[in-house]
């Protein structure tokens, strides 16, 4: 379930991104909006179990994802209601629509990630996807913030990567190779 | 000559606190490149030979050749004025460089750990500390991308520390590289120049607290 | 040590000492105005006289202890006599009869106000007696006292041109930085006492073997740190040493500043722990203040001013001395020991010579020139011949230049440096490099610093147009600056007989408290005896370039002509580098240490015509512009925050009276206090 | 005695060298070898100016300058043969006596009361004093490297066997030629060859000098030249047999001597301003090869 949640939020993502209709587009978010909601279930009832050997349900995750599956529903509402009256041209509402259902899948797997190199790769997608919709208005302000958003992400990223580095230096002192946060047999 | 290559590499940094044209910055992150490199080569040993291969690609075109010529691209383009404009005086950057060298080098010993080549560790750190200096201390925004791609050369100067037992770490160095270069200097070369026509970072402030 | 309880001699001798003293200072008043600085001066020759057969003794027989009673107040006074307080002793003497000597030719043209001439010649033997006491008493109260009139005479002494406001404002200001050390210094005896009863010097050891040492330490760090000028305690000296005659602070700065060091020292003797941690933090600190001050001297003018804060710069390497020997002992290495502790004695006694000859040299020129801006001077080595030959051989000597003395200490703190080097931790070798460079930085900017003062002072063409024509200054104030020169001259080239002395200091007094044994100094005293071989051949080979070109130069011709403008056909005087433009550069270039102010009006859009105008630029004390002042302005704006309490109404006095009684007297019904 | 013999050899071809290849560099045929010697000469015959503002100063400061800097070359060993004086650190001595040379010149310089030898005074002063930590960091960390504290002893233990001992090397000399270049107020700091308003170190000091005074400084300024020559030769003739070292010596005076040549010939003379971070980068130099040096000795861990 996950990896179809997964492929399929960014096959949504994509579909939008390539579509021009204003139909398909909102049956594809309605789509996207069931997914994850289903996804959360799903997830409910597979609490401490790890799938696709680096997601696991542990109690941190899926208390975020809850929470980020209660935002979602109103911010693609609110997404819509805002993209229909500010009179938005197709080809930037489907920008703003990919980017967004790409944050928030990237968000889920961040979330459920149990090593901590993926979490990483998954907070680089997140900084993407949230320059994107940052970029929106495609204004001097919006370049300036996406500018100073991008730079400072990417510094914080950096930081992150040493911090990973000081870790695995850390557990090869231990006489450890191994990243992730718990042995599937710990839960 | 792992450890020269290390010492002509806290050269560089030097040098870049002295310099005066911005040319200058490209080409000593083409020979950071360069020297990242010849260390990559002398350094990773143990590990399979495709991603030796692609680490080594990764330094030699993506650092050394193509980044560089992005940047120096870009000066053109953008009609990027060639001085530097540093807030404090290069005199000052060289003393507070200096004194970069020698604190990581005191917080190096003071680490007792065996796995860890120390030279490494002083290298990456006092490069990672420079390229924040030089973001601090700088006022075009493509010196900032400069300090950042410094930073991340010294990022990578430490994954290779550990390169042997984790290549998938530098893997990931690598891929950190590459997103965030092309994704900055993307936004730099389509956006950035065009709507700003003097790129100083004091342009940049329009967006706070009031 | 070697107990000398109750010998005959020491006891006479401290007798004579203390009679001479006291009848001195009675008689002088009654004495004609003729014969009043004669009489000072025999008395304060004789007392050092006395004092210095006393520290012979000590120093020969090991030590001497000779207990005074001091009534029911004091207790038991010891006084001890050990060879630190027999090279101390030495130095003061030295100073004070030089000092002596230069304020009785200094103060001549001042002769009519007797009054205060009186005051000062009795303040001067008082101030003397009071360091001499200082260095002998080893009770903590007793201490307190000497110290507290040492201050106090010396602020009188400072005080002498009383009706310049600038003078009293300094006064003021060294008296109140005096008084925190005093309080510092209170504190840390009285701390001493209540965990050992006591007061004597001995109990600071008990202290130190039972307690934790750095804080007891810090506490007399700061207090004898005030008196010594280490970067932060620092202020008092500029602005006091421009301020008094010449030869008191020539005095002050030879003598009495060192006795903050000889206070360090004497801590240093009894401490039994943290070795390496203080010898470290007292390397760095004395490393900024040697480059603070020498930066901070490479921009003044005023020449009196470039001395204090080239006294800071020389504190700072005598310090960098007390570090190593610090470190030395927490590494267990006799040689570094004594390379540190030595170096840094022999710097005492280095500068206390040519910081007092520059500080007499450059009294000469004010005393001639009524001025102390060097830009407005120039070209007075045709006048005054004798002093610029003086100051500059004191200019050599204070760069640490060979073949002077100041090459001596210096060269053993370096060689104390290198010893560090080989033999520690990483940290301590990176700090070791970093001293090493320091210091030669050091030496570089005092070269820059001296060649600017001397080349603007006393080379060139007069700048400015004087009041009268200055000429050469009187026998009785250059005979002392030669006697300081002839030692000086003894010192470079015969160092093994001070080194030998500083050996059996240190062996004496340093290492038994430290169970390390004392090392063999025949190596390094073959060093010596080279060095001074080294200067007698560049002495020799000096003569012999010279003699060379006098027999070239026989049969050619010499001709005198304007110096060469490069085409310009009107030179004038004014068109000289000054002293100002000499270090112009220097000061931009570290213009985040070095504040520089400017003072003019600019030209308006209504100025149609440019008249005269003023362009004035000064530097400014960075800690006391930067850190000290606006801690004050914040604290001084704090308690005006209370000034409604003192509101001059005389009933609200009465009311605070009232409430403070019955404050008490509610609380005690209440029982608050139990 | 063999060093300094060496010394003053070397040194009376080392000007000429120098001019022969800025000559060859400019495609010029240029003056012979002995060129600046036969200058040196002439100027010893020739009768002497001095300025009226002058004092005793001034005529015994080129004396000084001059012995000073032979005084300095004593100390420096050739090989296996110490210096005429040799102690344990004889390096402060050697820097120390240089500082007396130039005080000197610097005070004989403002003795003349002219504007533009102040000028170049100031900055003689200033430069040499940013020169001096470079200096000192380099021998230091080579008196900590060889546990030695005397010249003599320093590079006769001296030994180059790994890539890094000759990074250390090539740095030093590197530090240590360009150490020469400042001292001498050569291209990259000062153009001595400018017209006066350009020139503004060294050159611009001895303007009111002439005569054998005049002969004096050139003379030491080719010997400063020939002296840190050595000390460079030293880096790397320390251990080997005097029929090795000897023209091994030679060739690597020849080759600084070239060096130099080149450096005047290639380089553009930097902004007066920028001069104080370039020297200082010296140093910072200085101390990567302590940095090098701690690596060698395997203190870190």
């Amino acid at each position: 379930m996950t990896g179809i949640y997964l492929i399929s939020a960014f096959v949504i993502a994509g579909l939008i991104f390539a579509n021009r209709n204003s139909l398909i587009n909102n049956i594809l978010i309605v789509i996207f909006g069931i997914l994850q909601t289903a996804f959360t279930i799903y997830s409910c009832y597979h609490y401490k179990s790890t799938v696709l050997e680096y997601f696991t349900f542990d109690s941190l995750g899926l208390l975020l994802l809850m929470t980020l599956s209660v935002i979602t529903i109103p911010a693609l509402l609110h997404s819509y209601l805002y993209i229909k009256r500010h009179d938005e041209t197709p080809s930037s509402r489907a920008i703003y629509f990919a980017a967004l259902i790409f944050l928030i899948a990237s968000i889920t797997a961040a979330y459920l990630a149990n090593h901590i190199a993926v979490i990483w790769i998954f907070t680089e997608m997140t900084t993407l996807s949230a320059s994107m919709l940052i970029y929106h208005h495609r204004n001097k302000l919006a370049l300036e913030g996406t500018w100073k958003y991008v730079f400072i992400c990417a510094i914080s990223i950096t930081f992150v990567f040493i911090g990973i580095l000081f870790l695995s230096l850390s557990l090869q002192h231990a006489g450890s190779n191994d990243l992730s946060f718990c042995k599937p047999d710990a839960l | 000559m792992t450890n020269v290559l290390l010492i002509i590499f806290i050269i560089s940094l030097l040098y870049v606190s002295i310099a005066n044209r911005i040319i200058t910055y490209v080409r000593v992150l083409a020979l950071q490149g360069v020297i990242l490199f010849g260390v990559t080569f002398l350094q990773l040993k143990d590990i399979q030979t495709w991603n030796l291969v692609l680490i080594l690609l990764e330094t030699v075109v993506f650092k050394a050749v193509a980044v560089p010529m992005f940047l120096g691209y870009l000066i053109k383009r953008n009609k990027i004025t060639r001085e530097t404009e540093p807030y404090l005086p290069h005199f000052i950057s060289l003393i507070i460089i200096t004194m970069i060298v020698v604190i990581t080098i005191l917080l190096a010993n003071s680490i007792q750990d065996t796995h860890l080549d120390k030279i490494f560790f002083i290298v990456s750190l006092s490069t990672l500390f420079t390229g924040l200096y030089f973001i601090a201390s700088r006022k075009k925004i493509i010196t900032h991308v400069m300090g950042y791609l410094m930073i991340e050369n010294g990022v990578f100067v430490l994954s290779l520390a550990v390169g042997n037992e984790m290549p998938n770490l530098v893997n990931l160095g690598i891929m950190l590289d590459v997103f965030a270069s092309v994704l900055i200097l993307g936004i730099f070369l389509n956006k950035i120049g065009d709507v700003f026509k003097a790129v100083d970072v004091d342009q940049l402030s329009n967006l706070k607290d009031y | 040590m070697f107990l000398y309880e109750s010998n005959v001699l020491v006891g006479f001798l401290l007798k004579a000492f203390a009679a001479l003293f006291f009848s001195g200072i009675v008689t002088i008043p009654f004495l004609s105005a003729r014969i009043k600085p004669i009489a000072s001066v025999s008395i304060v020759f004789i007392i050092a006289l006395l004092t210095s057969v006393l520290a012979i003794i000590g120093l020969k027989e090991g030590g001497i202890e000779y207990p005074v009673s001091g009534g029911s107040f004091f207790g038991e006074i010891p006084l001890r006599i050990d060879g630190l307080s027999a090279w101390f002793i030495l130095i003061i003497n030295f100073t004070s009869i030089t000092g002596a000597l230069y304020g009785a030719g200094y103060l001549k043209s001042t002769r009519e106000n007797l009054s205060l001439i009186t005051f000062h010649w009795i303040l001067y033997i008082i101030f003397h007696a009071s360091m001499l006491i200082v260095t002998m008493v080893q009770n903590g109260m007793a201490f307190i006292v000497a110290w507290e009139i040492m201050s106090l005479s010396s602020f009188m002494l400072v005080l002498f041109d009383y009706t310049n406001p600038k003078v009293l404002k300094a006064g003021i200001n060294y008296l109140v930085q005096m008084h925190i050390s005093v309080v510092l210094l209170t504190m840390a005896f009285i701390w001493v006492y209540f965990k050992t009863g006591s007061f004597d010097f001995k109990k600071i050891e008990l202290f130190f073997g039972t307690n934790v040492n750095t804080w007891l330490f810090l506490i007399f760090f700061a207090g004898f740190g005030l008196k010594a000028g280490f970067l932060g305690f620092h202020t008092w000296l500029p602005l006091a040493h421009p301020a008094a005659p010449s030869h008191i602070s020539g005095v002050m700065s030879g003598v009495i500043v060192k006795l903050g060091i000889y206070g360090i020292f004497r801590i240093i003797t009894f401490l039994k722990a943290d070795y390496l941690v203080i010898g470290e933090s007292i390397i760095t600190l004395s490393l900024l203040t040697g480059l603070y001050g020498i930066m901070n001297a490479a921009i003044h003018r005023d020449f009196k001013k470039m001395l204090a804060y080239c006294t800071i710069e020389n504190i700072g390497i005598i310090g960098i001395g007390t570090g190593l020997g610090l470190i030395g002992i927490a590494k267990g290495q006799s040689m570094l020991i004594f390379l540190g502790f030595g170096g840094a004695l022999l710097h005492v006694l280095n500068h206390s010579l040519f910081k007092s000859l520059l500080f007499f040299s450059a009294g000469s020129v004010y005393r001639q020139t009524h001025t102390r801006d060097m830009d407005k001077l120039g070209g007075l080595i045709k006048s005054m011949p004798e002093t610029a030959g003086l100051f500059l051989i004191g200019s050599i000597a204070i760069g640490g230049i060979p073949p002077l003395n100041g090459f001596i200490s210096e060269f053993l703190i370096y060689c104390g440096i290198l010893k560090g080097i080989s033999a520690a931790g990483i940290a301590q070798i990176t700090l070791m490099i970093i001293t090493f460079a320091a210091m030669s930085i050091i030496g570089g900017i005092s070269i820059l610093t001296f060649t600017k003062t001397f080349g603007t002072v006393f080379l060139g063409s007069p700048r400015q147009k004087l009041t009268s024509e200055p000429a050469e200054v009187s026998f009785l104030m250059l005979f002392p600056q030669y006697l300081i020169v002839l030692l000086m001259i003894v010192i470079a080239f015969f160092p093994g007989y001070f080194v030998n002395i500083l050996g059996m200091i240190l062996t004496v007094k340093i290492f038994p408290n430290t169970g390390i044994s004392a090392p063999d100094l025949s190596g390094y005293l073959a060093v010596l005896r080279n060095i001074s071989l080294a200067s007698f051949i560049f002495v020799l080979l000096i003569s012999l370039v010279f003699i060379i070109r006098w027999v070239v130069m026989r049969g050619s011709a010499s001709k005198l002509s304007a110096t060469w403008g490069c085409g310009y056909t009107a030179p004038d005087s004014r068109m000289q580098y000054t002293g100002k433009s000499f270090s112009k550069s220097f000061g931009k270039t570290f213009n985040f240490v070095l504040i520089e102010k400017k003072r003019y009006e600019e030209i308006e859009r209504e100025d149609t015509f440019p008249e005269t105008r003023k362009y004035q630029s000064f530097y400014l004390d960075l800690f006391e512009h930067k850190i000290i002042n606006p801690v004050i302005l914040i604290v001084t704006r704090f308690i005006n925050a209370f000034q409604f309490v003192q509101n001059g109404k005389i009933q609200a006095y009465v009311i605070y009276g009232i409430v403070f009684i019955l404050t008490i007297f509610i609380g005690t019904i209440l029982n608050f206090w139990h | 005695m063999l060093s300094i013999i060496l010394i003053l050899f070397s040194s009376i071809f080392f000007a000429g060298f120098i001019l022969r290849t800025k000559s060859i560099a400019s495609g010029r045929k240029g003056p012979g070898i002995m060129q600046p010697v036969k200058d040196v000469i002439r100027l010893f015959k020739k009768g002497t100016i001095y300025s009226e503002t002058t004092s005793i100063i001034f005529r015994i400061g080129p004396v000084i300058y001059f012995s000073s800097v032979l005084m300095a070359c004593m100390v420096i060993p050739f090989g296996p043969y110490k210096g005429i004086v040799s102690f344990d650190g004889d390096f402060v001595f050697f820097a120390y006596i240089l500082a007396l040379g130039k005080f000197f010149s610097i005070i004989s310089a403002m003795d003349t009361g002219s504007s533009f030898e102040g000028m170049g005074a100031s900055r003689e002063a200033l430069f040499s004093m940013f020169a001096e930590p470079a200096f000192f960091i380099l021998i230091g960390s080579f008196a900590l490297l060889t546990g030695n504290t005397s010249f003599f002893d320093i590079f006769s233990t001296l030994h180059l066997g790994s890539s890094i001992t000759y990074t250390l090397g090539g740095l030093a000399a590197f530090v240590l030629v360009m150490i020469a270049m400042i001292e001498n107020s050569r291209m990259p700091v000062d153009d001595p060859k400018t017209h006066l308003e350009l020139t503004m170190i060294h050159e611009v000091m001895v303007l009111d000098n002439s005569g054998f005074d005049l002969g004096l400084i050139l003379t030491a300024g080719y010997l400063k030249f020939a002296m840190y020559g050595a000390i460079i030769a030293d880096f790397f003739i320390g251990g080997l047999s005097v029929s090795f070292a000897l023209p091994l010596f030679l060739f690597i005076q020849l080759l600084f001597a070239v060096t130099v040549g080149l450096i005047e010939s290639f380089m553009a003379r930097f902004r007066m301003n920028h001069n104080p971070q370039f020297i200082l980068a010296l140093s910072s130099v200085s101390f990567l090869i302590f940095l090098g040096v701690l690596l060698v000795l395997e203190k870190f861990l």
